[in-house]
C-alpha cells in the first residue's frame, strides 16, 4: 500500500500554487480564442463535437426534459425590438478556468487542473454529486442522467479514442484531449519535446467555417493563439467572477454607420 | 443472575465465531475464484504455444504483433499471417493444432482468441508509446516465450500502472488524462 | 477455550463453505466479461488497428460539393472533416456535412432489395435477392425496348452532377427514351435563368464575398443554406476580420435568417419587393453618375419608373434608407449584391434576380475582386435535366394518362417536396411499375413496387465538379470510405448491371464492370484533355494523386465571357411586384417558408444529429414551429407555444407558435424539413411540412415553383403544443456577456 | 405550572411508566410499525431502486438544475437533527431541570434524522456504488478525496456528528439500560446486560458517567454548530447567485435549530399522545419550547431580512434577478408560504394560551417545519437553475419519484423512531428521578 502524501512541504506547495501566474510555468497552457465578429452561429462546431466526443443522441423526450448533452452550445442573445433587432451568438464551452469553481467542488478529484492548464474530467472517477456543475458559472457541465444507447448500427461511428460514459457521470468539453495526446504522441515520435503550434486542433476549431476559433499554447508567445488573444477586442466572459478562463472571446464589432 | 457482560455474551460466542468463519470464507472464495477460476489462463480455440514460436523458433514478438510499435494496439496476427508460415513449414503441417488452423483458413473464418490482457474500456492504453520508450514486452506480459498457454502475470490494475509510471518518472505519468479520456 | 465438538466443527465447516461459496460467486459476479480478439482472416491492404486513416471524398448533403476527409478506424467511419486541400471548403465543414455519418450508419436504411407485397403505399415489402430484383427490372425494361415502347420509361432523380448524371443520361438514351428529369427542391434554377438573361452565362459565377466591402443580400442566406454556405462562411470570416478594412453586410428579407443575424443591418422589406428595391437603388446609381457606361441613357429610361417614392411605398423601406444603401453600394470599393432564398422563390423571382444582377453591373462589380467573378463552365457534369414545377406537372399528367409504364426513381422525393396540389402522388398511382433506387424509405420510395437499396455517398464511387465554382477548374472524386454496411449497391453499379442484363447496344456502350471503372475511364478523358501538363507520369499516378488529395484543380486565369449584361436585357428590366396566392382579406398573412439551416429541404430530417441540433435562430429541436412577430401575436392573442392552424388556399397544417422578434408583422415564417410521413424513425411523424401550404404558382419566366408566394390565415386552436427548445432567456439582462465594458476588455 | 401535569410520580411509578412503554407492546404498535415500514419500502426504497437501475434521470433534475429535492431534503433532515443533541447539551451544561424528561427522545430525533439525511446523500449521487471514494480510505491507487471540497467537509462533519451524537445518547442511556436489565429476563436480559456494560450504579460509576457526559455535552455543542455551517458551505462556497452569501452559515444553523425545535414539539406531542408520557412531558416543557421557538423565529426572520438587504446592496444583476425569481417567479407561492409559516405563524406563540395548548402547538410546529422544508427547496430550486448566463436559464420541477422518496423519508424516520422507543427508554428514568422532590415521609 502506497501513500504518496508528503506532509512536510504541503504549506510550501500551497504557497506555490496560489502564486499568480503559477500555470504560466507549465509546458503548455492550452487556450482557445473565439472571434465573435467571425462567428455566425452556424453550429458546425456543435455537430463536430458530437461526432468527435461520442455525445449521445438523447431523443426528443430527454431533450424536452433539458437533459441534452452538448459540450459546446451556441447561446443566443437578442438585442432591441423589431425592427431594430439584433441577434448575437456566443459559443459556450468549458472555459478551462485557471481558478475553476468546479475543481474545488469535486470530493473525489474527478475534476482537477492538470499540468497543461486543462480542467480535467475523469469519468471513471466521478461519483455523480453534480456539485461541479452547480458551481460552474458557464453551465457547460453535462450530466449523464441515464445510460444512453445508440440505435444499431449508429454505434459503429463511436470514436474509440474517447470513452463512452455511463449513467451517473458528469462530462464536459476536454479541449479534445485525445487530439492533444495524439499530437504529443506524434511529437515524441519525431523526437520533439514540444508540440508545434497548430498541431492540436480540437474538433470544433477544425470545423469552424468562418475560422472564428483558434487553439494553441498561450505559454508560447509566438503561437497564433497568443497573438489573437492580445487583440484589443479580447475579453473573458463573466470576468468579474475571477475564474480566469482559458477561452478568450473577441468582441463583435458593432459597426453602425 | 449475573450482570457480567462477558457472561451475557457467552451464548453469542459461537454464532460470532461462525460469522467470522463465514467472513473468512468469503475472502477465501474470492481468492479461489481469482487464482484458480480466473480468466488469467483461458483455454484458447487453438492451443497456440508461444514457447514453440518465440523461444524454440526464436521468432521476434513484433514479427507477428506487427502493430505494437506504431499503434495503440499490438495486433493479433491474421489467419493469413499464420498460414503464411505454416504452408511453408512442412514438418508442422500434420499436427492437430495446425490442422485446426488450416480448418479456419479453409472456412475463411477468423479465430476467436480469448483476450487475456484486458483493461476496462475507459483506459486508453497504447502499446506504441511503451514499446518506443523501451519497455520490454515481458515487463508487462511476463515471460511469454516460456508459456505454452498464454497467462496473465501482471494484475493490469491501476495501482500497478501508476507504480511503474511513478518509478520511471514518466512525463505527466500521474495525470489522469494520460490514460483516461 | 472449550473443546470443539463434532457438531460444532460441522457448523464451522458449513459456515466456511457457505462463505467461500458466496465469495466465489461474488468474485464471479464482478468479473469483467470475457472479451475476444478477433483478427481478420486476411487483413485489408491498409489495415492498421488503432490507427486512423483518412479518405478524401465529396460531401453530398447539399449541392455545394465540399471536399471531405473521412476519418476511419478498423474499417469504420468515425468522423467527417473538411478536406483542407479542397478549394470550396478548405478544411471546414458545416453541421449538415458532418452529420452525413448518420446517413451511413442510419438504423433505418434499406438493407436489402425489397419487393412490394401488399397494396402500393401500405409499406409491406418482402426481401428478395439482388439477382431477382435486377432480372425483374431488366426484364421489364428490355421488353419495353423490344416492343419499341422504351419512351414510356421515365427516370427521375435528384440533382445529380458529375459523371453519374452522364451515365444516367446515356443509359436512358440508349434505352430509347428521352424521359430523364431531375427534381431537386433547392436547385437554383431561377438564379441560373436570371444569370443567363443578364450575362448570357447560365452556370453560377463566383460571388467573391471574401474581398467585398459592402455585401447587399436580398434574401440570400449565404451563411446557412444558399448555394455554398461553407465557402461563403469562409469568405464572411475573411470579410469581417481577415483583412485590414472590415466589410459591411446588409441583409434585406422579411424574416431574419442566419445571414440576417450576422449582418450589420437587417432590413425588413415587403416580401416579393426585393427586385423593386434593387432597381430603386440601381436608379439612384445611374442618376447620381456612379454608372458611367455608354448605355447610361438606356438604363436611365429603363429605370425611370423606380422613383424613390414608389420604391419606398412598394418595399416598406424608408426613402432615406434606400438612398443610404445606394450611396454606400455605389461608393464602396468592392460591393456585391446577391439574391436568393424567398426572394428567388416568388412569382417574380427571375425578374428580381435580374434586377439584382443589374445592380451589380451598374456598380461595376462584374469581374472585379469582391464582386461577381465568372467561372468557366464546370469541368464536367452540370445538372442539365432539372425539372421545375411546369415540367413536373407535365410529367404528372403523362403519368396520369398512362404514358409512363416504368418510373425509375433515385434520390428524389417529390411526394414530400412538392405541394400535394401538384398531384404527383396520385399520378404515381397510375404508373404500372415503379422502381426506386434509394437508401432510405422516404415518402416516394415507399410507393415503389421494387426497391433497389443504394449505397450512401460514403460507400460509393462518383465524382463532382462543384457549382458555383471557385474561379478555377475543380473536380473531385468520390470514393468509398468504408465497406458496405448492408447488402446495397451503388446506383452506378445498378445502372451498369441493368445495362448488361438488358442487352442490345447497352453493354457495348456502357462496358464498364462497375462504377469505379466508369469514373476512372471518365477521368482518363479529363487527364488527357484538361490537364495534359499534369505532373503525373501517367494516368495511374494522376488518378492515385487525385484520389489521395480528394480533389483535382488547375490554377488558371479566371473570368470569361459576359462581363457585361447582354444589352437586350436592359429594356426587359421589370421588377413587377410578386403575386401571392390567396385573397388579402381572407388570408391576411404572407407565408415565408425557408430552408432550414439544419434539416435543409427535409433531406436531413432522418439524421439524429441534425434533429438534435438546435435551430440556429430559434434553438428549436425535433419539430416544427411557426414564427410570428410578437406584436402580431399580441393582436391575435397568441402566446408562445399555442397550437396554430395555418390555412392557405392550398391546404392547412397545425404548428405551435413561436414569437420571433425579427420578422415583419404581416409575415409568418416556417422552416422546411419536418413533417415527413415516412423516412425513418427520426423523421417520421414529426412536425409539419409547409410545402403542403404552398399554392401551385410558378415563376412567370422559369416555371419554377414559387414557394414563397402564398398567403395564409391563422387560427388559434386554443390547444397548447410542445416546442422543444434549449434556450432560457435570450436576453443578456444587462450582464457583461457580449460587450463587456472597456475596463473589462 | 409544574413539570408534571398530573402530579409528581414516585420512583416506582417512573420505573413502571417508562419501562411499560418499552416492554408492553400492543397490536396498535405493530400495526403502526408495519404501516410505516411498508410506506418506507414502497415510497422510498422501491423508487430508489428503480432510480439506481435507470439513472438519476428518474428524478426531475436537468442540465440547468442539477440539485433537486434530494439535496433540499438532505438539508432539511440535517436541520431537523440539530436541535436534539445541541439543546440537550446546552441545557445539560446550564443545568436546566426541565430538559431531563425530554432530552432522550430529542437526541434520538437527532440520530434518526441524521441517518435519514445520510440516506438522501446516497439517493442523490449518480453512482452510489462508488460512494466510498468520498471517504479517505487508503487505497492502492494512491487516490485521496479532495479536502478542498465542501462536500468532503460534509462527509467529515456528518460522520463526526453522527458518531458523537450516538455516543452521547448511548452514554446517557447506560443507567437506564441497567434498569431495563433488572426488570427483564431471558434473552432481553442478556442483551441489556451487554448494552449496560455491567452497570451497577456505584458512586464511582455515577461520577465517571457525570464527568464523561459533561465532557461530551461540551464537545457536541461546537460540533453541532459547525455541522450546519458546513452544510451551508455546500451552497455558500459556490458562486451561484442567491447561494453565495456569507450569512449562510448562521442562517442555516439558526434555521436548523429552529426546525429541530419545532420537530421536538411534534415528537413530544406524539410521545404524550401515544406513549402516555403526559406525566413527564408537561406544560412547562411546552412553554419553554414555545418561547425558544419564538426567539428562533425572530432570529430567522432577522437573517432573512439581512439576506434581502445584502442582495439589494450588492446591486448586481445576478443577485437581483435571483431574488426577483425567488420572490415573484414560479415558486413565489412557496416563498411567501415559507415567510408566512416561519416568520408570522410563530408570532402566535406570543400568546400564552397558544403556547400552553398541545394541539395548537402541534399545528404551529408542523407549519414551521413545512415552512422550513419549503425554505430548503426554494434555496435549491430557485437559484442554481438561473445562474449567470440567461440563455442557459432552466427550470426545475420534481418528478413523482422525488415526491415519493420525500414522503417515504418521513416513514423511514418514523420507523426508526418506533423501533427506538421499544429498545431504549424514551424518557430518561434516572434523570427524571433526579428532578423529583424528595419523597414525603408519609408517602
Amino acid at each position: 500500500m502506497r501513500s504518496e502524501v508528503d506532509m512536510s512541504n504541503v504549506l510550501d506547495k500551497l504557497r506555490e500554487y496560489s502564486k499568480p501566474g503559477y500555470y504560466d510555468e507549465f509546458d503548455y497552457h492550452w487556450t482557445m480564442t473565439i472571434d465573435l465578429d467571425r462567428c455566425t452561429g452556424c453550429e458546425a462546431c456543435v455537430v463536430a463535437c458530437q461526432a468527435e466526443n461520442n455525445l449521445p443522441i438523447v431523443g426528443e423526450e430527454r431533450y424536452a426534459e433539458a437533459r441534452e448533452i452538448k459540450w459546446i452550445r451556441i447561446e443566443r442573445y437578442w438585442e432591441g425590438e423589431f425592427p431594430d433587432v439584433k441577434l448575437n451568438f456566443i459559443p459556450m464551452l468549458c472555459q478551462h478556468c485557471d481558478e475553476a469553481p468546479c475543481e474545488t467542488a469535486c470530493p473525489v478529484f474527478a475534476t482537477y487542473h492538470n499540468q497543461d492548464g486543462l480542467n480535467t474530467q475523469i469519468y471513471n472517477r466521478c461519483i455523480g454529486t453534480r456539485t461541479c456543475a452547480v458551481y460552474c458559472p458557464y453551465e457547460v457541465r453535462y450530466f449523464n442522467w441515464f445510460t444512453y444507447t445508440w440505435d444499431e448500427p449508429l454505434e459503429q461511428q463511436l470514436n474509440p479514442d474517447v470513452s463512452v460514459r455511463e449513467k451517473g457521470v458528469m462530462e464536459k468539453c476536454t479541449f479534445c484531449i485525445q487530439r492533444i495526446r495524439m499530437a504529443k504522441d506524434n511529437a515524441k515520435d519525431d523526437g520533439r519535446r514540444r508540440v508545434r503550434d497548430g498541431e492540436v486542433v480540437p474538433a470544433c476549431v477544425q470545423s469552424c467555417p468562418t475560422e472564428a476559433m483558434s487553439f494553441g499554447d498561450s505559454n508560447d508567445p509566438d503561437s497564433k493563439v497568443s497573438q489573437v488573444m492580445n487583440s484589443p477586442r479580447g475579453y473573458k466572459v463573466l470576468e468579474e467572477l475571477n475564474t480566469v478562463p482559458s477561452v478568450i472571446y473577441l468582441k463583435k464589432v458593432h459597426d453602425d454607420v | 443472575m449475573s450482570i457480567s457482560v462477558s457472561e451475557a455474551l457467552r451464548p453469542a460466542r459461537k454464532p460470532a465465531l461462525i460469522g467470522v468463519v463465514a467472513v473468512v470464507g468469503i475472502f477465501v472464495g474470492v481468492w479461489i475464484n481469482d487464482t484458480y477460476f480466473s480468466d488469467r489462463t483461458p483455454v484458447q480455440p487453438i492451443e497456440f504455444s508461444h514457447r514453440v514460436h518465440a523461444s524454440d523458433n526464436e521468432i521476434p514478438c513484433q514479427y507477428c504483433h506487427i502493430y505494437a510499435s506504431r499503434s495503440p494496439s499490438a495486433g493479433v496476427p491474421s489467419v493469413a499471417k499464420c498460414m503464411g508460415c505454416h504452408t511453408a513449414v512442412a514438418d508442422a503441417r500434420e499436427r492437430p493444432e495446425v490442422l485446426k488452423l488450416a480448418g479456419y483458413w479453409d472456412r475463411q473464418e477468423p479465430i476467436p482468441w480469448v483476450k487475456v490482457h484486458d483493461v476496462p474500456d475507459f483506459v486508453h492504453f497504447t502499446h506504441k508509446r511503451h514499446v518506443l520508450a523501451g519497455v520490454q514486452c515481458q515487463e508487462c506480459h511476463g515471460p511469454v516465450q516460456d508459456m505454452d498457454r498464454i497467462t496473465r502475470i501482471a494484475p493490469m490494475t491501476m495501482p500497478w500502472c501508476v507504480d511503474c509510471h511513478t518509478e520511471r518518472e514518466v512525463e505527466n505519468g500521474r495525470d489522469c488524462w494520460t490514460c483516461h479520456k | 477455550m472449550s473443546k470443539i465438538s463434532r457438531r460444532d466443527l460441522l457448523q464451522y465447516i458449513g459456515a466456511g463453505g457457505v462463505g467461500t461459496g458466496a465469495g466465489y460467486l461474488f468474485a464471479e459476479a464482478i468479473k469483467r466479461p470475457v472479451e475476444f480478439l478477433i483478427p481478420p482472416v486476411v487483413p485489408p491492404e491498409d489495415y492498421s488497428p488503432g490507427v486512423a486513416t483518412w479518405y478524401n471524398t465529396v460531401c453530398n448533403q447539399c449541392s455545394a460539393g465540399c471536399g471531405i476527409s473521412v476519418r476511419t478506424r478498423e474499417g469504420r467511419a468515425k468522423k467527417i472533416e473538411g478536406n483542407p486541400a479542397h478549394p470550396v471548403n478548405q478544411g471546414r465543414l458545416c453541421a449538415r456535412g458532418q452529420a452525413g455519418l448518420n446517413a451511413l450508419y442510419n438504423p433505418d436504411r434499406i438493407r436489402a432489395p425489397l419487393k412490394r407485397v401488399g397494396e402500393r403505399g401500405d409499406g409491406a415489402f418482402e426481401t428478395i435477392s439482388w439477382d431477382e430484383a435486377l432480372t425483374q427490372v431488366a426484364g421489364r425494361l428490355g421488353r419495353l425496348k423490344i416492343e419499341d415502347r422504351a419512351d414510356r420509361v421515365q427516370l427521375l432523380t435528384g440533382g445529380i452532377r458529375g459523371h453519374l448524371g452522364e451515365l444516367f443520361e446515356q443509359f436512358i438514351t440508349l434505352l430509347g427514351s428521352d424521359r430523364y428529369a431531375q427534381y431537386d427542391f433547392t436547385y437554383p434554377a431561377n438564379l441560373r435563368l436570371a444569370n443567363r438573361l443578364s450575362f448570357g452565362i447560365e452556370h453560377l459565377p463566383y460571388y467573391d464575398i471574401a474581398n467585398c466591402d459592402f455585401l447587399l443580400s436580398f434574401g440570400a442566406d449565404y451563411l446557412g443554406t444558399w448555394l455554398s454556405p461553407v465557402h461563403f462562411s469562409l469568405g464572411y470570416g475573411q470579410l469581417r476580420q481577415g483583412r485590414e478594412q472590415r466589410g459591411r453586410c446588409i441583409q434585406i428579407e422579411p424574416r431574419m435568417s442566419l445571414s440576417g443575424a450576422n449582418a450589420d443591418e437587417w432590413i425588413a422589406a415587403v416580401p416579393g419587393s426585393e427586385g423593386v428595391l434593387a432597381l430603386g437603388i440601381a436608379r439612384i446609381l445611374v442618376a447620381d453618375g456612379t454608372y458611367t457606361g455608354s448605355d447610361r441613357d438606356a438604363w436611365q429610361r429603363a429605370l425611370e419608373p423606380y422613383s424613390g417614392d414608389r420604391v419606398a411605398a412598394a418595399t416598406g423601406v424608408a426613402l432615406e434608407r434606400v438612398q443610404q444603401l445606394a450611396a454606400e453600394f455605389g461608393s464602396s470599393k468592392a460591393s456585391l449584391a446577391i439574391g436568393g432564398g424567398a426572394a428567388a422563390a416568388g412569382t417574380n423571382a427571375v425578374a428580381s434576380l435580374v434586377a439584382v444582377n443589374a445592380l451589380n453591373h451598374l456598380a461595376g462589380n462584374l469581374g472585379q475582386p469582391g464582386g461577381i467573378i465568372f467561372n468557366s463552365a464546370p469541368v464536367f457534369g452540370s445538372a442539365t435535366r432539372h425539372a421545375g414545377l411546369t415540367q413536373m406537372t407535365e410529367l404528372a399528367a403523362s403519368m396520369q394518362d398512362g404514358a409512363i409504364e416504368v418510373l425509375l426513381l433515385h434520390d428524389t422525393n417529390p411526394i414530400y417536396a412538392m405541394p400535394d396540389a401538384a398531384g404527383f402522388a396520385d399520378a404515381m398511382a397510375a404508373v404500372p411499375t415503379i422502381v426506386a433506387m434509394s437508401s432510405f424509405m422516404d415518402e416516394t420510395t415507399a410507393m415503389a413496387d421494387l426497391i433497389l437499396p443504394t449505397d450512401t455517398y460514403l460507400e460509393a464511387w462518383g465524382d463532382d465538379a462543384p457549382e458555383p465554382g471557385v474561379g478555377l477548374p475543380v473536380a473531385s472524386i468520390s470514393q468509398p470510405v468504408v465497406a458496405r454496411v448492408y447488402d446495397t449497391r451503388s446506383v452506378g453499379d445498378i445502372v451498369l448491371s441493368l445495362a448488361r442484363r438488358i442487352g442490345f447496344e447497352l453493354p457495348v456502350a456502357l462496358p464498364w464492370a462497375n462504377t469505379k471503372e466508369f469514373i476512372k475511364d471518365a477521368w482518363k478523358k479529363l487527364y488527357t484533355e484538361l490537364d495534359p501538363q499534369a505532373d503525373a507520369a501517367d494516368f495511374e499516378e494522376f488518378w492515385l494523386a487525385a484520389l489521395q488529395a480528394g480533389v483535382w484543380g488547375r490554377v488558371e486565369a479566371t473570368g470569361g465571357p459576359g462581363d457585361a449584361p447582354a444589352p437586350s436585357t436592359i429594356p426587359d428590366i421589370d421588377a413587377a411586384a410578386a403575386t401571392f396566392a390567396g385573397d388579402t382579406a381572407e388570408f391576411p398573412f404572407i407565408l415565408h417558408p425557408y430552408l432550414s439551416a439544419t434539416l435543409f429541404d427535409g433531406r436531413g430530417a432522418n439524421l439524429p444529429w441534425l434533429q438534435e441540433l438546435p435551430d440556429q435562430m430559434t434553438s428549436v429541436v425535433y419539430g416544427s414551429w411557426i414564427e410570428l412577430n410578437p406584436a402580431t401575436a399580441g393582436e391575435l392573442g397568441i402566446r408562445d407555444g399555442d397550437l396554430i392552424e395555418v390555412e392557405s388556399p392550398a391546404g392547412s397544417i397545425r404548428a405551435p407558435a413561436y414569437l420571433f422578434p425579427a420578422i415583419e408583422p404581416g409575415v409568418v415564417a416556417m422552416p422546411f424539413g419536418q413533417g415527413h410521413t415516412a423516412y425513418g424513425r427520426y423523421a417520421q411523424n414529426r412536425g409539419v411540412n409547409p410545402v403542403q401550404l404552398v399554392a401551385l404558382q410558378s415563376d412567370q419566366q422559369s416555371g419554377e415553383l414559387a414557394w414563397a408566394g402564398t398567403r395564409v390565415k391563422l387560427r388559434n386552436t386554443g390547444e397548447r403544443a410542445r416546442v422543444v427548445r434549449n434556450d432560457g432567456i435570450s436576453r443578456t439582462l444587462g450582464r457583461q456577456i457580449l460587450h463587456p465594458e472597456e475596463n473589462h476588455a | 405550572m409544574t413539570m408534571f401535569d398530573h402530579g409528581q410520580p414516585t420512583y416506582a411509578e417512573v420505573n413502571r411508566d417508562v419501562l411499560s412503554s418499552m416492554l408492553e407492546t400492543g397490536p396498535r404498535y405493530w400495526m403502526l410499525l408495519g404501516t410505516t415500514m411498508t410506506i418506507a419500502g414502497v415510497c422510498f426504497f422501491m423508487p430508489w431502486i428503480y432510480q439506481l437501475i435507470v439513472g438519476v434521470g428518474a428524478a426531475g433534475m436537468n442540465r440547468n438544475a442539477l440539485w433537486g429535492t434530494y439535496l433540499s431534503n438532505f438539508i432539511f433532515w440535517i436541520g431537523l437533527s440539530h436541535s436534539g443533541t445541541l439543546l440537550s447539551a446546552v441545557l445539560h451544561i446550564t443545568n436546566s431541570q426541565w430538559r431531563k424528561s425530554i432530552y432522550r427522545s430529542a437526541e434520538a430525533m437527532t440520530l434518526f434524522s441524521l441517518m435519514t439525511a445520510a440516506l438522501f446523500v446516497m439517493v442523490h449521487v449518480g453512482r452510489l456504488w462508488f460512494v466510498h471514494w468520498s471517504f479517505p480510505i487508503p487505497n492502492p491507487m494512491g487516490l485521496w478525496p479532495n479536502f478542498r471540497s465542501p462536500l468532503m467537509f460534509d462527509v467529515m462533519a456528518i460522520t463526526t456528528y453522527l458518531t458523537a451524537s450516538s455516543i452521547f445518547i448511548y452514554m446517557g442511556s447506560v443507567p437506564d439500560f441497567a434498569a431495563v436489565r433488572d426488570v427483564s429476563t431471558g434473552i432481553r436480559r442478556r442483551l441489556y446486560t451487554v448494552f449496560s456494560f455491567g452497570w451497577r450504579g456505584t458512586a464511582r460509576e455515577w461520577h465517571t458517567l457525570g464527568a464523561a457526559y459533561m465532557f461530551f455535552a461540551v464537545f457536541v455543542i461546537p460540533l453541532a454548530v459547525s455541522v450546519h455551517s458546513i452544510v451551508s458551505w455546500d451552497f455558500a462556497l459556490s458562486i451561484v447567485p442567491g447561494l453565495h452569501h456569507t450569512i449562510f452559515a448562521p442562517y442555516f444553523v439558526c434555521g436548523a435549530i429552529y426546525s429541530g425545535t419545532a420537530g421536538i414539539v411534534t415528537v413530544m406531542y406524539m410521545l404524550r399522545k401515544f406513549m402516555n408520557f403526559e406525566r413527564y412531558i408537561g406544560e412547562k416543557h411546552l412553554d419553554y419550547l414555545g418561547k425558544l421557538l419564538l426567539v428562533l423565529s425572530m432570529l430567522w426572520t432577522y437573517i432573512n431580512i439581512l439576506e434581502l438587504f445584502t442582495t439589494w446592496y450588492s446591486g448586481t444583476s445576478f443577485e437581483m434577478e435571483a431574488l426577483d425569481f425567488r420572490m415573484f417567479g414560479f415558486y413565489a407561492p412557496l416563498y411567501w408560504e415559507m415567510i408566512l409559516f416561519c416568520a408570522f405563524v410563530p408570532l402566535l406563540m406570543l400568546f400564552r394560551k397558544i403556547r400552553l395548548s398541545w394541539n395548537k402547538m402541534l399545528v404551529v410546529s408542523i407549519l414551521i417545519n413545512i415552512g422550513m422544508l419549503t425554505e430548503r427547496f426554494i434555496i435549491v430550486a430557485t437559484s442554481q437553475p438561473r445562474k449567470f448566463l440567461p440563455d442557459a436559464f432552466g427550470f426545475y420541477f420534481p418528478s413523482w419519484i422525488e415526491f415519493s422518496i420525500t414522503f417515504g423519508s418521513f416513514a423511514i424516520f418514523t420507523t426508526l423512531f418506533l423501533i427506538f422507543i421499544k429498545w431504549v427508554p424514551a424518557v430518561s428514568i434516572y434523570e427524571v428521578k433526579e428532578t423529583l422532590k424528595p419523597l414525603r415521609r408519609d408517602a
